[in-house]
């Protein structure tokens, strides 16, 4: 009898649990949507017509849905990375620059390559070659932070924006100098063309949606499977969790910390790579503008889940990609894409506001992302 | 945590379902009609309102408009640079008859849309033509010229013998154009009035290509700094940070120069103290090239605009008449191409 | 005091302003380049002091701020917009509309900082994410108004940018007037006085940004204010047991942090340029905030710290004043790229600790339970 | 008994926590000048009430009373206001700021809006030598041992001039002599008429020093009851509610040859500071050897320098004859060792982990727990099973948060997990019992025990001096990072391993 009706609270709490990590999210989505719909009315738009163009501009057509697609892969490799880093208990606000080195090495192999050898390379060989050394460098760029975290303590937060910073400037650098593009018709920072060989083929004929986009979704089963199933996953967790207790548990935390900011990196990086050989064909100064920042709003969204992170870079994605059409109907500015992207974060940031708004009772624990800068 | 995904996949469902129910877009004027003239203009990464290129090319379509060319206009703003086909097509695809492609970076697209949309005439602001692509008409100006006229007035005008450039990215090839336009513009004048005139131009390459042409502080910090060394003429090319630095060149009681358009009118805080613009007429080019369009007489490949420099307005008085007899020789002798800048298109 | 930080500091600031007279020299006299590059410097340093000033009230009191940025960014639009307003829609004259301005900067510096305390505090959400949500919704929103209140359907300026009241003027500081006659007849001697007073005529938020460095100092270190604001941040819940609000307290503190980054958005857009364009912080904030563990969250060390960066701003700018006679083995000056990764660079190895370990609060980060 | 002697009245206070009925209907008063000592188990309720008093915690019912006027406490200012100080177990100082800035805290001096550090420190200097407190205002409070923070403590209730004053374990990080000190000083207190509150669990001081003794047992008073009137045995009855063994049994000792040999070890603290001087010592097969000496005295970096988690200076830590100075942790487990760390919530178990990732949290890399760097589930949980029933773990399932589980249930989860171990041949456990319940302080203790009867060598730090002399077979003193005395526990008494804690050096006997 006793046992019974404790099983019972039992399940009623797992219950409660469950649907209160997906309410919340929920309901931040609905009132963001509900506040940048009174911000829209104010400054006299109309938000239904906004809205309906935000929609049809993501989902209306098979060509819409394929450029959600299409922005929805960096995303959920960023996203990936930031919300990797948050389980290894770290702050990676460097994405954004991760992504940026990483697009300069895989295009530099995408069109470099074939001038050094002197001979065309099979897809088979260059393709994974252009992706490996992207993804390594926005590893090993991470790894810098992560290396300067476990050996000096210097926090990770502003070791990242620092690392943006040099990023970008150095990417410059390269773009304005040794890998311009000099075809006389050219004018802009980019590189030249990617070989043939170095591109990630198109899904289906006449659509942008590359094969990066199915690669996204496994490398996110990968990443779930990785942090859930396995002892280096478990690693990441228990020293994001407590490292005190994951140094006395034998665990290498100095180890794992590079680790997990090299994985981190790897996977922003990837971000990085997959634009210029799926979509871009080259890399363009600037490209990538907030990606990173982006990245933050859909790990925290997604709740650091990878499931919950590729849901949430759709909807990051197809807000993005609706905006054209949103604008094309109502002319209302991009921006207002960003400022309901706030919204959602804060709300799901802050969900004692949304359980305060829809009287829902809280029952978890806090989960700690990140800690001071002593930490 | 299944709840969760599923709770989300259940909200982009219901978006979709939405969709599928809603109408098309209420529009008061049809474009894919014959009889309706529609101008749609797409920017470049960047706002509609950035006081330079995209703004004056957004203007020359509302002049068209204004003038009767135009029945509807439209703009969309471009947030990220992988948006600018779709963007491009969202104009395309509703039936407009011109579409005005604004800066470089749209170049691709906009001839990859040609080919798409072969009943649209595409207009590409500083998209300079190598090959000829029917449907696309490129507008460029010799931002050399321009520049070289306010580098000789300044070099004439300034009474240290001290002026100054403060620019964007030399990366973007006008604005370098403008620069060394500015410098072989000033050597030229020394040489008519036999001076000699120090020429600091700085650009501003130690950012992000994002921030280059938005940073107005660091365009005043820099023009201080050149005052502070003696430069009593300051011209600000490159968007924003140009602005702060002419901005920053006025409050201090030197001359402000200009650029793009006449900045005596979009500047009020300088205007007191704008000696001239370095001017690059994008506003008419853009609304004549539409009218070219509507009435047929439009050619593929380039076509030039206008530069030169603008009215002395306030400062009239100050310039004596003899700097503004040798303005107009300068002005004449670049028309008919008798004085050349020597200024390449591209930094070599 | 940190004798081994500030000494690398002053250290680093000889370096760099050596290094410009050094090449400079042969075109201008080193004075007038060291007044010129420390006026820049000055100037520079303003908003990241200003702004650091408001991570050390904040993260004294421990709470954590990333988002100076985001706050800087608020100010400077809506410190624009009200000068704007008053002086176009209400009619004010220009003077007016400029103090206006600078108090609708601060103030809505104060809003988002109160937003950063109802999370942090209240909510006790994890603060850094508290911050980087500032930061996003900074940019959209001002870049969203900016847009739709000067170029939207129904916009009152009817799609251009109307004229601003102006900004702040510089004071003059008269040494010229007052050491003219111990110059005499000497012409070079007065052109030198000439140069150095420049330093000295600042605009009122940069005078006032160095004398709240000093102000602050004071404050947290040798008043009652001070001695609580610390004691919330070091150990909260000894601050509770001897009958401080610890909530108030933070509160407070976050709301000053507010209106200093706040001050800090009024210098963009009402002290340097009169005009907003959106992202015009361009980072700065974070920048800030390094000053600010730069500087060890002590007033003084930030403020030094800032110098650095003004410093090795200055010093990228003369490098391409100076650009054609930098000789050939340090042609690397030439390229602003390079140059201009100085203070990221710094800033890493700063954090390093070989220069002295930094300390944060104790409690910094940490919400308080009771 | 006359109500005017009462200052200090609580009347049916009822206060609940998410849980817990921490304190239900409790009534308790303290007369002008006694000591009144409140006396129970951990989680008893006493600092529960203490706080509420104090202000840190309102009340869910009740009535509190100074000086026969009802007053209401809604934080430590109205308390103070009304005369109540407070020292806390943890102390409430501020390492950074100086005894002064800590002293005045919260009732500031101030010159002209400057802070008057100097009336402050006068006043201190004038309290520490009216009670023989010593304190020196201008020392940094991080730079005090522990003996004299707690005089700052003390000071900064006197300082606000409290008429009673709350000690909350107090004599927990004392040496036997410096308790007696802290005696001494209770009574001049009380003498000029201030009145204390005085709680702990331990009933030798309880009877030495109060004149009136409360106990508490889960939310309740009860009973109240002069010290003459009591013993020990009646107490701790009291206390836990059935008969209390109140020494442990075990048999004589077979120690065989020596497992965990240290030698000339010297190692530092975070700060840089050398904590440890050449220390060595040996602990055989069979034997428990403790550590006795005041909390702060190196007991934590010794225990972690040994275990492999802080980096040793110089010096080596053998374990059967194998040199394993600054091994990792994870070899010194492979290397049979067992560790039960001082604070378990910060190094023993990951909180929002299940009990089942807790109990595999030192081999979760090894067959059968992983295959090829995957995690095998099943093995988990069958593990988390056994070592459930086993050892005795109340917890609803293997799934739980090891953080809903109570203190003493998450220490058997430790214990468990690190004494179940097949090759485990030394064990080190710091502070096993710290904050627990009687029954799992029991339970823990036998479990101890009984691998030292299999001929495992058990090292075990204390700051109990109690427990120390309970369980150890030898005991080794270590005053300031210093190996002081070692003693065979039958030939050890209190008096003199309180001397020895306090410094007195001798040699070894």
């Amino acid at each position: 009898m006793q046992s019974e009706k404790q099983s019972n609270s039992l399940t009623r709490q797992v219950i409660q649990s469950i649907s209160d990590a997906s309410l919340v999210p929920f309901l931040a989505i609905l009132t963001a949507v509900v506040v940048g719909g009174v911000i829209i009315a104010f400054v006299g738009g109309d938000p239904l017509l906004a809205y309906r163009g935000l929609i049809q501009g993501s989902f209306g057509s098979t060509k819409a849905l394929s450029e959600t697609a299409v922005w929805a892969t960096p995303y959920i490799f960023a996203g990936l990375a930031v919300a990797l880093a948050f389980k290894g208990g770290l702050f990676n606000i460097g994405a954004e620059g991760q992504l940026a080195v990483g697009a300069v090495a895989s295009s530099l192999i995408g069109y470099a390559l074939p001038e050094w050898l002197g001979y065309d390379l099979p897809a088979i060989i260059h393709l994974p070659l252009a992706i490996i050394f992207g993804i390594l460098m926005g590893g090993l760029w991470a790894g810098i932070v992560g290396w300067l975290k476990a050996y000096t303590g210097g926090h990770e937060v502003i070791n990242t924006i620092m690392m943006n910073y040099i990023a970008l400037n150095t990417t410059s650098f390269l773009l304005n100098g040794v890998m311009k593009d000099r075809s006389p018709t050219n004018v802009i920072a980019r590189t030249p063309l990617i070989a043939d060989s170095a591109r990630i083929p198109p899904l289906f004929e006449g659509l942008r949606v590359h094969w990066g986009f199915i690669l996204a979704l496994l490398v996110a089963f990968l990443i779930w499977w990785l942090l859930n199933k396995t002892t280096l996953g478990f690693q990441i967790r228990t020293v994001g969790l407590n490292p005190d207790a994951a140094k006395y548990a034998g665990i290498n935390v100095k180890r794992i910390i590079i680790l997990t900011m090299v994985l981190s990196g790897m996977l922003a990086g990837m971000a990085g790579t997959i634009e210029v050989t799926g979509l871009n064909y080259r890399h363009e100064l600037g490209f990538s503008i907030g990606y990173g920042y982006d990245a933050i709003a859909i790990a925290l969204l997604g709740k650091s889940h990878p499931l919950g992170v590729v849901l949430s870079a759709f909807l990051f994605a197809a807000m993005r990609n609706g905006a054209t059409r949103m604008q094309f109907l109502t002319q209302m500015p991009v921006d207002l894409i960003s400022m309901l992207q706030a919204f959602i974060l804060l709300f799901v940031a802050a969900d004692a506001i949304v359980r305060y708004i829809y009287r829902i009772k809280s029952k978890g624990e806090r989960v700690v992302l990140t800690r001071g800068w002593g930490g | 945590m299944k709840k969760l995904y599923f709770v989300m996949a259940l909200l982009i469902v219901a978006s979709m379902i939405l969709t599928a129910c809603g109408a098309g877009a209420p529009s008061a004027e049809d474009c894919t009609k014959e009889e309706v003239f529609c101008v749609g203009l797409v920017t470049d990464v960047g706002k509609i309102n950035d006081k330079s290129f995209n703004q004056s090319a957004w203007e020359g379509v509302q002049k068209s408009q204004a003038d009767g060319v135009a029945d509807v206009v439209q703009f969309i703003e471009t947030a990220d640079a992988k948006d600018y086909a779709k963007n491009i097509a969202q104009f395309g695809d509703a039936g407009y008859d011109v579409i005005v492609t604004v800066g470089f970076g749209l170049g691709e697209a906009t001839d990859a849309a040609a080919a798409t949309y072969p009943n649209v005439r595409f207009i590409g602001v500083d998209q300079f033509q190598a090959e000829t692509v029917a449907g696309v008409s490129g507008l460029n100006f010799p931002e050399d010229n321009a520049g070289f006229l306010v580098g000789a007035l300044a070099a004439a005008m300034s009474e240290s013998h001290k002026i100054g450039a403060v620019c964007g990215t030399d990366v973007v090839p006008p604005v370098w154009r403008f620069g060394e336009g500015y410098k072989a513009g000033a050597a030229y004048a020394d040489g008519m009035n036999g001076t000699t005139t120090e020429v600091f131009v700085v650009y501003h390459s130690d950012v992000g290509f994002d921030k280059t042409f938005t940073d107005p502080e660091w365009g005043a910090q820099t023009a201080k700094s050149m005052m502070d060394q003696g430069a009593d003429a300051i011209f600000g090319c490159g968007g924003l940070t140009g602005n702060g630095a002419v901005t920053a060149a006025a409050q201090a009681g030197a001359y402000g120069i200009g650029v793009d358009t006449d900045q005596y009118l979009t500047l009020p805080e300088a205007a007191p103290r704008m000696l001239s613009s370095a001017m690059k007429l994008i506003t008419p080019g853009v609304a004549d090239l539409i009218a070219a369009t509507k009435d047929g007489s439009i050619a593929d490949g380039n076509v030039f605009g206008a530069a030169g420099y603008a009215p002395f307005h306030d400062l009239d008085s100050e310039v004596p008449a003899e700097v503004k007899a040798m303005m107009e020789e300068i002005n004449t002798g670049l028309l008919d191409g008798s004085i050349k800048t020597n200024v390449p298109p591209v930094k070599p | 005091m940190d004798w081994k930080r500030f000494g690398f500091i002053a250290l680093i600031i000889i370096v760099l302003f050596g290094t410009v007279v050094m090449i400079g020299q042969v075109k201008q006299p080193p004075i007038l380049i060291i007044t010129s590059m420390l006026a820049t410097t000055i100037a520079v340093a303003t908003p990241l002091t200003l702004g650091a000033l408001s991570g050390v009230y904040c993260e004294r009191a421990g709470v954590v701020n990333i988002g100076i940025e985001g706050m800087m960014l608020t100010a400077a639009f809506f410190g624009w917009l009200g000068a704007i307003y008053m002086f176009n829609v209400f009619g004010r004259d220009a003077g007016l509309s400029i103090a206006l301005g600078v108090f609708f900067a601060i103030l809505s510096g104060l809003l988002m900082a109160l937003l950063h305390a109802v999370l942090s505090i209240t909510f006790k959400v994890d603060q850094i994410i508290g911050g980087t949500v500032i930061n996003i919704l900074a940019v959209g929103l001002t870049g969203f108004l900016n847009r739709q209140l000067f170029f939207g359907k129904g916009s009152v300026f009817g799609g251009s940018v109307p004229g601003s009241p102006g900004v702040l003027p510089t004071i003059h500081i008269p040494l010229t007037e007052i050491f003219t006659p111990i110059c005499g007849a000497s012409a070079s001697c007065l052109q030198n006085l000439i140069a150095i007073n420049r330093v000295f005529d600042q605009k009122p938020i940069a005078i006032s940004a160095i004398l709240l460095v000093f102000f602050s100092h004071y404050v947290l270190f040798n008043t009652r204010w001070g001695l609580r604001t610390r004691a919330v941040g070091e150990h909260p819940k000894a601050a509770d047991t001897v009958g401080i609000n610890v909530v108030k307290m933070r509160y407070l503190n976050v709301l000053i942090g507010g209106m200093f980054a706040g001050l800090a958005g009024a210098y963009f857009t009402i002290e340097s340029v009169p005009s907003f364009e959106p992202l015009l912080t361009n980072g700065r904030g974070f920048i800030s905030l390094a000053a600010m563990i730069f500087g060890n969250w002590t007033p003084i060390g930030a403020w030094a710290a800032s110098l650095v960066f003004g410093a090795s701003q200055a010093l990228l700018i003369n490098m391409q004043i100076f650009r054609d006679v930098i000789p050939p083995q340090w042609s690397f000056l030439q390229e602003s790229y390079i140059v201009g990764l100085t203070p990221y660079i710094l800033t890493m190895f700063i954090l390093t600790g070989i220069i002295g370990k930094t300390t944060p609060p104790a409690a910094d980060g940490v919400p308080y339970e009771k | 008994m006359t109500e005017a002697n009462i200052v200090l009245e609580a009347k049916n206070i009822t206060k609940q926590f998410p849980g817990v009925l921490a304190n239900d209907r409790v009534n308790f008063d303290l007369r002008k000048g006694e000591i009144h000592a409140l006396l129970g188990e951990n989680g008893a309720g006493k600092s529960t009430l203490m706080n509420l008093i104090y202000g840190l915690h309102l009340p869910d019912k009740g009535e509190i009373f100074v000086n026969g006027k009802p007053i209401e406490i809604k934080s430590p200012n109205d308390s103070i206001a009304a005369g109540i100080g407070m020292v806390h177990q943890h102390f409430m100082l501020i390492p950074v700021f100086t005894v002064a800035e800590n002293v005045m805290l919260g009732d500031e001096v101030t010159k002209r809006g400057s802070l008057d550090r100097a009336t402050v420190a006068a006043k201190i200097n004038e309290i520490s030598k009216q009670y023989g407190l010593d304190v020196d205002p201008n020392a940094l409070v991080g730079d005090l041992p522990v003996g004299l923070q707690q005089r700052v403590e003390i000071v900064k209730t006197l300082y606000r001039n409290a008429e009673i004053v709350i000690l909350d374990e107090p004599t927990a990080v004392l040496t036997p002599q410096e308790a007696e000190d802290l005696f001494r000083i209770m009574h001049d207190l009380t003498a000029r008429g201030v009145s204390i509150i005085f709680i702990t669990h331990k009933l030798k001081e309880v009877l030495a020093v109060a004149d009136r003794i409360t106990v508490m047992r889960a939310g309740h008073v009860v009973n109240t009851v002069p010290p003459s009137e009591t013993n020990e045995a009646q107490l701790a009855n009291m206390m836990v509610g059935r008969q209390v063994i109140l020494t442990v049994e075990k048999k004589d000792h077979q120690a065989s040859g020596d497992i965990l040999k240290v030698e000339n070890l010297f190692v530092r603290d975070q700060r840089g500071l050398e904590t440890i001087h050449n220390v060595s010592f040996t602990v055989r097969g069979g034997e428990i050897l403790g550590i006795a000496g005041v909390q702060g005295n190196g007991q934590t970096e010794l225990s972690e320098a040994i275990t492999g988690l802080r980096a040793v200076q110089s010096g080596k830590v053998l374990i059967d004859e194998q040199d394993l100075t600054d091994k990792s942790p994870r070899f010194m487990t492979a290397a049979g060792l067992a560790h039960i760390p001082e604070d378990r919530q910060r190094h023993g178990l990951v909180l929002s982990y299940s009990v089942a990732d807790n109990m595999a949290l030192c081999d979760y890399y090894r067959p059968p727990f992983s295959n090829r760097g995957v995690i095998q589930q099943k093995a988990l949980d069958e593990n988390a099973r056994n070592l459930i029933s086993a050892f005795d773990v109340r917890t609803p399932s293997p799934f739980v948060n090891a953080g809903k589980l109570s203190g003493g249930n998450q220490q058997k989860v430790i214990v468990a997990r690190e004494l179940s171990r097949e090759n485990v041949k030394l064990v080190i456990a710091n502070q096993p019992t710290r904050g627990l319940d009687v029954g799992s302080i029991e339970y823990i203790h036998s479990e101890i025990i009984k691998m030292r009867d299999r001929g495992v060598a058990v090292l075990l730090i204390s700051a109990e001096l109690d427990e120390i002399m309970a369980l150890s077979d030898r005991i080794v003193v270590m005053y300031r990072g210093q190996i002081v005395a070692t003693v065979e526990t039958k030939q050890a008494t209190r008096e003199q391993l309180g001397l020895w804690m306090a410094g007195a050096h001798v040699e070894t006997a």
